[in-house]
């Protein structure tokens, strides 16, 4: 095997496995797992050497076919896109494990037809990161939209609606980015991002320009579910069969997220976006109501997963805002909270799946003295719960220093104020929680019997990844300044 | 007024597929019935991949099939056929909309077997039960 | 609405017999289509799309037990698999030969054939697998659809 | 002198926040589980210990744990502040260690094992607070504590320790992220750095408008410290147990939000920082009030534990009252009151806990004549209050003293007339204990069968009153430490 190659095996292997599901999955059950988990245990192998490759030689650039840019097709792997390699391999390999025991719950006989969506949807979040060319982009984006449907779709009760809904708006999005690549052609000729970041600069048609990013960026807002854009997310993340939401919601606003960065950095110059102050402004604002909404909207939730969802929707608005606060902290602050808050998501969504494996529901009156029954989910909920509240040394606290710094640099009061009011309402959100699993029914009196409900702990495989999980969720934090130092600073544009 | 008809007849092609989007949009937006909602995302996606083979046209343009042995013979004037590109990229879009067209109409036909309708009000109503 | 066209489908003769001798060149021109698509109009895509809806065609005029005698659910999920595993396939095999993904030249080293003729013929392999794909995944979708995802008796 | 890398900082904190796991583990066995707390804390003690000699001399220890953010490592670094804090606490842990067996057992609680693993805990991140070395680091052991602790506090797990739990993380968490949060980062985009420095690290960077509103949000954002109007979570606090009380509720969580205050003052903003924006008086004024306010509902109160944790919010005021004298001399008895009321305090709350386990007892109005019965105990509480209230030749003599010169020294009246009238509130607050205890004759004859408590019990809180008089006539190296803190 070709060693220049071994990022698009990163890709291509689980793209196989992928087949494979859907041919062997079907005669039997049992090559199901070993595919699953052996294909993304070499994505993550991969993954990871080819980061420690592009942090000590730089970006790697290759062709698809041999066919030189601008006109075939390029793959990038700089610092940011092998970062979210290692991610995105690692997050789906943890996810898996779990999923392999819900889906064999919740879909018995279906596994097969779930494991290949779900297997070619992180393919496309690979391809996502690795293109460095606009309209490939816009197909990938498509692969791992679709694949989401899909995956929605198979879920109980409302699913398939929240699902149409969901492809309603993804298509819109989708058609809007596609429509802002057009103007972007018109304009360049071009679709490699790098040609494009050349050319672009060099025309004067500031309009036409505009317009263009205008398009691109509301797409991307869509598929992300930035604020006043988010109604599709809560039922579809909700309703998915549980196997699914843990893989969806850690990964698919956060690449989308990535995505944002990559077109803003990458392909537009910051200094074609920040032209007008105002516009980074109203982001920036909106980013603040997306952080307050999302966070007072799951105040009002009665399930835990639809809360999450809400959170979520807060979370992105952190993301959006760091980015458009235009400055080295904010994005900083933003790319770390990328990782940060994919782990910490999916740390919530794992006992999400654990306890519904368990108990098969996760409204708040049944997760009542839910810490006797399943102490050690418990113990990990608490620990992701203390890292979206932003308490150190779990990594989201550190994310939200940098975003919080980047407020204060750029002068956007509003976001400082945002964020902490945030991070004040997810203490009161996760503490309802942590307060009802620790107090269960509570009798009256003083020194009542304390019922010692039965340990039903979720199986091993469901367990493993989710302590890993919230492992990761620490050591991730007390890394962060090597992160930063040795990954994000190399994407941070001159000047910025 | 005639700098503005001028304008409009220039660009008719960006008229086009303004008004195609926002008959698609309209349809997605305003009407409850969900397989309406899904033929008008069906015109909007169209109505780009119109605005999008536009942007190839050259005046007087050629189709791109060139013979091989010409082409090697003698450098061939780009400018006398159209650009292939955008159709190429086209036929990725069309391929991308039936896929997003079946999974829609496969979802669709689950929500009709759960809820004995496709009208969004009357799906709304039984949920709301 | 399904009982009627159960009635009505495929019972009318001048639809069994114009279908009955339009399927072979259609699937002839669908195979056309495919095998000049990397040196002139057509290519896997349109040539799947044309060779499915030969099937579907079938399905039509016959019903879908009909057409599944010709193309069973197991060969067509076969080929669902195959045509993205010979596309795939063919890029792998580029690789390992010391060139990048659909690198075609690089099989030259695997049979020697001429650079440039490896380039001509790996694109028609792509091509046959991006047919294959497009045909089965197109038959499958008008039967999944067209059954309510039961794979039986269609429209 | 130039400070020495060395783990053992890192040591002294691991040691008991390793140590909950085998805890956690011996839960069926009591006896073994119990075995390892003792061990722990004195293995703990003897880390501290053993790191007190080189910082007697003048030197320091640094210990890099991770590099987070530019300019700010998370950090430990062993200097004379931590030191004292870190001595009364990991010594005081020892004594409520023992204190917990014979409590806990005596009134046979439930759920044990996380009532010591969460102690474990909490103790680790106090330790983590003495020894930080900049600003980020002290605010994530701070928020460690918070956590840790909740579970001590709720650890009844009914209505009211809901209830308790509720104010206890609203107030705590509350200011933490709300102010001390964006305070640090306002302080970090000025300086570029967190640490601490003698001297701070604020001076000719920031306006005098700046400062202000950085004294206003570090001062009620540390609300551990209990300054009013973020006071409330004390009283409520007090229905966790009586060793939970006495250690985390008069030591460790109180002592470690004053402690942060300190830390602020000296070292980030800077004494002569703030003295020539002339924010000093701010920072004494609040605490006057506090001391003045705290004290009248302590009379009040007729609950032993709440009148105990109003004394408290009280006496933290003292410390930050000293601090904010800006005032060599007042500033070390600020820093001598953190270690003088934290034995004193914990005598007290350990005399408390011993009545309600002997007699069931919370009210004070329900304790007539039990002094006779519980003579050891009565003394031990009777030797806490008057180093509480001040008096030779008990330890809180010499922090007051200090206070009082200090007070003298700056010209304000104001302060002077503070301190002496709350004095004798608190003087007006604990005789009535004593007298009842000793003097008002029991009704009913209901006190027969009341004896001493558990000798778990009784043995650490005579060793505390003890200590309480003996720091009276050897206050030599906490003296000592406390001006090398100051830098003098």
């Amino acid at each position: 095997m070709n060693a220049t190659n071994l990022h698009l095996f990163v890709l291509v292997v689980p793209l196989l496995a992928a087949l494979a599901i859907n041919l062997l999955g079907r005669r039997s059950r049992q090559w199901i797992a070993p595919l699953v988990l052996g294909s993304l245990a070499f994505s993550v192998f991969g993954s990871v050497i080819i980061m420690a490759r592009v942090v000590e030689y730089g970006t790697l650039r290759y062709t698809v076919g041999n066919w030189q840019p601008p006109y075939g097709i390029e793959l990038v792997v700089d610092p940011l896109s092998a970062l979210m390699m290692v991610l995105i391999a690692v997050v789906a390999l943890l996810a898996s494990f779990s999923s392999l025991k819900s889906v064999e719950q919740e879909l018995p006989g279906r596994e097969h037809f779930f494991f290949t969506l779900y297997m070619i949807l992180i393919v496309g979040l690979f391809g996502l990161v690795l293109t460095g060319d606009a309209f490939n982009l816009y197909v990938l984006l498509e692969i791992t939209s679709i694949t989401t449907y899909g995956l929605i779709a198979m879920g109980k009760g409302r699913a398939a609606l929240s699902s149409f809904n969901y492809i309603i708006m993804g298509s819109i999005a989708a058609c809007f980015y596609l429509l802002g690549i057009g103007y972007i052609y018109i304009l360049t000729g071009t679709l490699n991002m790098a040609d494009i970041a050349r050319i672009l600069p060099t025309l004067n048609a500031p309009v036409a320009t505009a317009t263009a990013i205008a398009f691109v960026l509301v797409g991307l807002w869509i598929k992300m579910a930035f604020f006043p854009l988010h109604s599709w997310l809560p039922n579809a993340y909700s309703q998915a069969p549980t196997g699914a939401g843990t893989l969806i919601a850690p990964l698919m606003t956060k690449v989308t997220v990535y995505l944002m960065v990559r077109v803003i950095i990458t392909m537009y110059t910051p200094a074609l976006v920040f032209t007008h102050e105002w516009i980074a402004r109203g982001v920036v604002w909106a980013a603040s109501l997306a952080i307050i909404c999302g966070s007072v909207l799951a105040l009002g939730q009665k399930d835990l997963r639809r809360m999450l969802t809400y959170i979520i929707i807060a979370e992105v608005g952190y993301m959006v805002g760091g980015i458009f606060l235009a400055n080295a902290n904010g994005l900083t602050g933003s790319i770390l909270h990328i990782v940060n808050d994919a782990f910490m998501t999916l740390c919530l969504f794992l006992v999400v799946a654990a306890i519904i494996y368990r108990q098969g529901s996760v409204s708040l009156v049944s997760l009542r003295g839910i810490f006797r029954r399943m102490p050690i989910t418990m113990a990990a909920f608490t620990l992701g719960a203390f890292a979206m509240i932003g308490v150190p040394p779990t990594c989201g606290f550190f994310s939200k220093w940098y975003l919080i710094l980047g407020g204060i640099d750029g002068g956007h009061w509003e976001f400082v104020v945002a964020l902490i009011v945030s991070s004040l309402i997810n203490a009161v959100l996760f503490f309802r929680i942590i307060e009802l699993g620790y107090f269960g029914s509570l009798p009256d009196g003083d020194n009542q019997e304390h019922a010692i409900d039965e340990r039903r702990e979720a199986p091993w495989w469901m367990l493993s990844p989710l302590v890993l999980t919230a492992v990761i969720l620490i050591v991730v934090g007390l890394s962060t300044g090597p992160l930063v130092n040795n990954v994000i600073r190399l994407m941070i544009p001159v000047g910025f | 007024m005639e700098a503005i008809i001028g304008e409009v007849v220039a660009k008719y092609n960006y008229w086009i597929y303004v008004v195609l989007m926002m008959i698609g949009f309209y349809a997605m937006i305003g009407k409850r019935n969900l397989v309406k909602k899904l033929i008008g995302m069906n015109i909007f996606q169209t109505s780009i991949i119109l605005f999008f083979v536009s942007t190839g046209v050259k005046k007087g343009g050629g189709i791109p099939i060139v013979d091989k042995y010409k082409a090697l013979a003698s450098n061939i004037d780009a400018a006398t056929i159209v650009n292939p590109l955008p159709h190429v990229l086209m036929l990725t879009a069309i391929v991308v909309g039936v896929s997003v067209t079946g999974v829609a109409l496969a979802v669709l036909q689950r929500i009709y077997r759960e809820y004995g309708t496709l009208e969004e009000d009357e799906i709304l109503e039984k949920l709301q039960r | 609405m399904r009982d009627i066209n159960e009635h009505t489908a495929g019972e009318d003769l001048i639809i069994k017999t114009s279908v009955r001798l339009m399927v072979p060149f259609i699937q002839v021109f669908g195979l056309y289509v495919i095998v000049h698509g990397h040196y002139s109009p057509g290519g896997g895509f349109q040539g799947g799309v044309i060779l499915g809806a030969s099937f579907i065609l079938l399905a039509l005029a016959f019903g879908m037990k009909a057409s599944q005698e010709y193309m069973t659910v197991s060969v067509n999920a076969v080929f669902n698999n195959l045509g993205p595993a010979i596309f795939v396939g063919v890029g792998v095999l580029c690789t390992l030969f010391g060139g990048l993904f659909l690198d075609y030249s690089a099989l030259d080293n695997l049979i020697p054939l001429g650079v440039v003729e490896w380039r001509s013929f790996g694109i028609f392999l792509v091509e046959v697998g991006v047919g294959v794909a497009v045909m089965s995944i197109m038959v499958l979708l008008y039967w999944n659809l067209s059954s309510g995802g039961a794979m039986d008796e269609g429209l | 002198m130039t400070p020495i890398v060395s783990i053992w900082p890192l040591a002294a904190i691991l040691v008991s926040l390793l140590g909950a796991l085998p805890i956690i583990l011996s839960d069926r066995h009591p006896n073994l589980r119990e075995s390892w707390t003792i061990l722990i804390a004195l293995v703990k003690l003897m880390i501290v210990a053993s790191l007190l000699p080189w910082v007697l001399e003048g030197g320091s220890y640094v210990f890099t744990i991770a590099q987070v953010v530019p300019g700010v490592p998370i950090e430990l670094r062993v200097d004379a502040l931590g030191m004292i804090f870190a001595l009364v606490a990991s010594c005081l842990w020892l004594f409520t260690s023992i204190y917990s067996i014979g409590y806990m057992r005596a009134l046979d609680e439930h759920a044990q094992t996380r009532y010591f693993a969460s102690f474990a805990v909490a103790i680790s991140a106090t330790i983590g607070i003495a020894f930080a070395g900049n600003l980020l680091t002290l605010y994530l052991f701070y928020e460690v504590l918070s956590l840790s602790t909740y579970p001590l506090v709720t650890h009844k797990q009914n209505a009211e320790a809901r209830t308790s739990g509720r104010k206890y993380l609203t107030y705590i968490l509350g200011t933490s992220i709300g102010l001390v949060l964006p305070a640090m980062l306002i302080t970090y985009s000025i300086a570029g750095t967190l640490d601490f420095t003698t001297g701070g690290i604020l001076a000719g960077k920031a306006s005098p408008e700046i400062l202000a509103l950085l004294v206003v949000l570090f001062l009620f954002g540390f609300a551990k410290a209990g300054l009013m109007p973020f006071h409330g979570w004390l009283p409520a606090a007090m229905v966790a147990p009586t060793p939970v009380s006495s250690f985390l509720h008069g030591v460790a969580v109180v002592k470690a939000g004053v402690f942060a205050i300190f830390r602020v003052i000296f070292h980030i903003l800077g004494p002569e920082t703030l003295q020539s924006a002339d924010l000093g008086s701010l920072i004494t004024y609040i605490a006057s009030v506090t001391i003045l306010v705290a004290s009248l509902i302590a009379l009040t109160q007729d609950s032993m534990k709440r009148r105990l944790a109003y004394s408290t919010i009280g006496q933290l005021a003292y410390m930050v009252l000293g601090a904010g004298m800006l005032s060599a001399i007042g500033m070390l008895g600020g820093i001598m009151h953190l270690a003088m009321h934290a034995f004193g305090k914990i005598t007290l709350f350990f005399c408390a806990g011993a009545i309600y386990v002997a007699s069931k007892k919370k009210n004070i109005s329900q304790m007539d004549g039990l002094g006779r019965r519980m003579p050891i105990t009565y003394l031990a509480f009777f030797i806490g209050s008057l180093s509480i209230i001040g008096m030779p030749p008990l330890g809180g003599f010499i922090s007051k003293w200090n206070l009082l010169l200090g007070a003298v020294e700056g010209d304000q009246l104001v302060l002077i007339v503070v301190l002496l009238v709350s004095s004798l509130l608190n003087a007006a607050y604990f005789f009535p204990i004593v007298y009842r205890g000793f003097f008002v004759p029991a009704t009913d004859g209901e006190e027969e069968g009341i004896k001493e408590a558990p000798l778990f019990c009784l043995i650490p809180l005579s060793v505390t009153a003890l200590v309480s008089l003996a720091l009276f006539f050897f206050p030599d190296t906490l003296l000592r430490l406390a001006r090398m803190a100051l830098g003098s």
